[in-house]
């Protein structure tokens, strides 16, 4: 695939949940190969449910979605998406379902058909590039709260994905793990949109920052700086990172 | 209440494991593979909300649950029964091997049992007492059914145990009560808060 | 509450292979269970004792653990030795208990305590997933096996919402009493853990679906026996056996 | 009770979850009537235990408590406690179990003794003021996320507590969420302990900050700075806060 191919194009998405307003309303997105991408916004402005509709974990009632280029509609379509993005969920406990942590990293490559030996393979490899070597037996429900978002991040990585969505990693970590969280996302060469409530975060990891109200998408750079104190930091880093995009390994 | 080990006779346990088995095997049969995390997680709802004490006088008894887990799983409380009495065993010595069959029919059977006679009460549009009568009825009669399998397995093992049975089944009217009480506060919270799990449709499905 | 206290340890017991322990545990629960010659009983409850201390178990948590059984087993000794016919032995007020009535419960006792020793030094010294995994190695059903797999898993999740919820009541001054309001506060409380956990159930299920989950569970699980697995393994089933023996034999003699 | 009294105190007070590494070690706390302190520290280093032992929801190993100038250590004890000290959960999503919001808020108040008319006038009252008038009949369950917490606040509001605290209120909140709960705490004359990874947040809304790291608090405040890189903006604003304390209310 090339460089800055269209990757996910959504059209016109509305959704909403049974007897709700709607949560999204005539969203448009379109993200690209190498893209980096940000989203803030309110609570309950649709982030979550965003995300979601792309995994194809809801369907939206209207709209067309495109991804890698082709139309996605029915679940065995997104079967093939779900292979190819990688989702991390806001709860660590969700996505963390084995007993021990090598069983959980191996669940993702053994439905992908590999045997048990690449599964276990793939699965040490993860974990190392991840500095969670030795973490293999250990049991996922007595990890502390920062190695099961690292452990989670591995057994979304274990699929090898082209694209990684992550939904608000960063919340309730402190500050070490958090950092480390950035390195990993920094010297990985995905193309990722990641979801926070926290602007230098976003600053930190992403090229564009996309502000979600109400439903639907705004990417104008000129608009964050507005919500948030933190604006002298916003101009000042985002240039840096415009820059550095030709510097990606990828 | 549990039967220890070492006390019911061969053939009361035989008879026990059997049913259950059988009963396990209808309850996995509803089951599908996909829906088995769900189902894990229900159970370990269950499990952890039969940890729970509550007062009556001075002393205080522990939930039992199964009309409302035979409300809202039918044949799959055989299974769900089976691994939490497995778990309790293991983790509290509450219970062992050769008993965990018949334990697990004086439980599950009754929760089937109410399924079949109650689970009309939580459809949509039931009117709230009616609602809250039959899952008065439900969790009370489960706790009653479960105390009298109680009575037998010990009758059944030799007429000595007679008294003891009487009174072990004489023992669960309190909580037959606390259980009716609990069960229908808590249909009636589940009808507010969060209707289709009541009426089965708590298991994710792809569709 | 939920943790493992005796799964920690590493003495000869621990390191048995966990496929040979349920085997063993298993046998000998039924033969002793059908069992009913005090030679046999006694012998049992001996070997009980034998592979507790082998297991090096701290004494007074493994006596803590055998309250429950022996509290109903008390029960039973109210009735039996006064319900069961036979020569009588003594008497309290217009009861009498007979000869027969008190071997039997004396019986019961010590089946119940030998089984439950057994079961706690071989068992509770095995952590839970690897008896999980050992019991899909057994060619358990597979079905089961992942349910208790999962079931063990969200204990913990659900058990840690739990006690949130009882310490958010707690801290506002809720005190459990006999009355309508507390009963009404546990039913809510037993049914927002019911709604969250199926929330939960959910998005568990969200989350395998995006690695891909097409209802298919594996579980990884290598055990080896060892040679002191095989030479334990029918050391003691030769003992099963013997005391099998010892009560068949009564059979056939009587 | 005067002002600038000890509320709190705690001398050498350790403590361990079974099997684990005491999770607080020797650790001393004062706490006048009037303080308003922040206390942050990497994950783990205990802060929400020590908020527990607080509360005696869980028990020292050693140490000894006083609280209101008494010494606490049974269970009684700490029930007058409970009514006197609210407390906000970290993961206040989770504080409440009544169907509707009405309910959870008259828990409180019905536990302390009140009538049901009584407790629901409270419970208005308190719902009002954190301008969550028209809640009452709203399902708790189905509220959105900041809603849950500024309804959590209210049912340990409606307790009347003379201290809260507060164990990491804002966060997977937004900034509009985020600003009104600043807003009330601003507005409150509550002593308060707030505990939160953002240091923003804890030099907007405090006097002062403690460190905790790995059982133990340190109140020194030029420790702080290095630990973040926003010291600059503790630099300005701490001061503007430390000359603040005057005006307040109480
Ligand atoms: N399972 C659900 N059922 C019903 N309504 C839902 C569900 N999940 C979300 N909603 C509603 O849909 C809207 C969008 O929610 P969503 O979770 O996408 O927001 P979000 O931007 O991710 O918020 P947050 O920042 O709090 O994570 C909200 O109004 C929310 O209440
Ligand atoms: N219920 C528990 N059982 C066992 N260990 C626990 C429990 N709760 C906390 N711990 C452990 O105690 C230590 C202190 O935990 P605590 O929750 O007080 O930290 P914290 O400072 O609040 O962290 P965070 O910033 O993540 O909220 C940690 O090592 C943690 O793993
Ligand atoms: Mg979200
Ligand atoms: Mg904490």
């Amino acid at each position: 695939m090339d460089k800055n191919s269209l990757l996910i194009n959504l059209e016109d998405i509305c959704f909403a949940y049974p007897g709700r307003a709607p949560s999204l309303d005539k969203l448009n997105l379109q993200f690209h190969q190498g893209d980096r991408m940000g989203l803030i916004g309110p609570n309950g402005s649709g982030k979550t449910t965003l995300l979601h509709i792309i995994m194809g974990l809801i369907k939206p009632s209207s709209g067309r979605i495109e991804i890698f280029g082709g139309h996605v509609e029915q679940e065995k379509d997104f079967r093939m998406v779900r292979q190819k993005i990688g989702f991390l969920f806001q709860d660590a406990d969700d996505q963390l379902f084995s007993p021990t942590v090598l069983e959980d990293v191996t669940f993702g490559p053994l439905n992908l058909g590999k045997s048990q030996d690449e599964a276990k393979a793939i699965a040490r490899r993860t974990l190392e590039s991840l500095g969670l070597a030795g973490f293999e037996d250990r049991i996922t429900y007595k990890l502390s709260g920062g190695e099961k978002r690292l452990v989670s991040l591995a057994t979304v990585m274990a699929m090898e994905p082209e694209v990684l969505l992550l939904d608000e990693p960063s919340t309730g970590l402190d500050e070490t793990t958090e950092k480390r969280l950035v390195e990993i996302l920094k010297s990985v060469d995905f193309s990722y949109i990641l979801v926070s409530h926290n602007i230098d975060l976003l600053i930190e990891t992403t090229d564009y920052i996309g502000y979600m109200i109400s439903g639907d998408i705004s990417v104008d750079d000129d608009s964050i700086p507005h919500t948030h104190r933190h604006m002298h930091k916003h101009g000042k880093y985002a240039h840096k990172h415009d820059l550095s995009l030709p510097d990606k390994k990828s | 209440m549990h039967i220890s080990e070492g006390v019911l006779s061969p053939s009361v346990l035989i008879a026990g494991a059997a049913l259950t088995t059988a009963g396990v095997a209808i309850g996995m049969k509803h089951l599908d593979n996909e829906e088995i995390p769900s189902m894990g997680i229900l159970s370990a709802a269950f499990f952890v909300a039969s940890l729970v004490h509550v007062p009556i006088g001075p002393a205080s008894v522990h939930l039992v649950l199964n009309g409302l887990l035979g409300l809202i799983l039918g044949w799959k409380a055989f299974p769900a029964i089976l691994v939490g009495l497995a778990l309790q065993g293991l983790l509290f010595q509450f219970g062992g091997l050769t008993t965990l069959g018949v334990n697990t029919l004086n439980m599950a059977l009754p929760a089937v049992i109410c399924y079949y006679m109650f689970g009309w009460g939580m459809k949509v549009g039931t009117r709230m007492p009616v609602l809250s009568f039959t899952a008065f009825a439900c969790g009370s009669c489960a706790v009653l059914v479960s105390g009298v399998m109680v009575g037998f397995s010990l009758y059944f093992t030799g007429e000595a145990f007679l008294p003891a049975a009487k009174l072990v089944v004489v023992a669960h009217f309190p909580v037959m009560l606390i259980e009716g009480v609990l069960t229908a506060a808590c249909a009636l919270f589940l009808r507010r808060v969060k209707p289709e799990l009541l009426e089965g449709h708590y298991v994710p499905k792809t569709s | 509450m939920i943790d493992e206290h005796f799964a920690i340890g590493d003495s000869f017991v621990h390191r048995l292979d966990p496929r040979v322990k349920i085997v063993v545990v298993f046998l000998f629960s039924v033969v002793v269970a059908v069992s009913t010659r005090f030679v046999v009983l006694l012998s049992a409850l001996a070997l009980g004792v034998c592979v507790t201390w082998l297991a090096s178990l701290p004494t007074k948590e493994l006596l803590r653990r055998l309250v429950p059984i022996n509290i109903f087993i008390i029960f039973l000794w109210f009735f039996l030795p006064f319900t069961v016919e036979g020569k009588p032995y003594f008497s309290v007020g217009p009861l009498v208990g007979t000869h027969e009535g008190v071997l039997y419960a004396a019986q019961i006792t010590i089946k119940s305590n030998a089984i439950v020793a057994v079961l706690i030094a071989l068992v509770s010294s095995t952590s839970i997933l690897t008896l999980g995994h050992a019991m899909h190695e057994l060619r358990a059903p597979k079905k089961i096996v992942h349910l208790f797999f999962f079931t063990y898993r969200y204990i913990h999740v659900i058990h840690r919402e739990y006690s949130r919820l009882v310490n958010a009541m707690k801290i506002r001054g809720f005190r459990p009493r006999t009355n309508m309001h507390t009963y009404k506060t546990f039913a809510y409380l037993v049914g927002m853990i019911l709604v969250k956990s199926c929330d939960r159930a959910q998005r568990v299920h969200n989350a395998m679906l995006c690695r891909g989950f097409r209802g298919k569970l594996y579980s990884l699980s290598e055990f080896s026996l060892r040679t002191t697995d095989v030479i334990s393994l029918i050391l003691m089933l030769v003992v099963i056996l013997g005391l099998g023996i010892l009560e068949w034999t009564k059979i056939a003699c009587s």
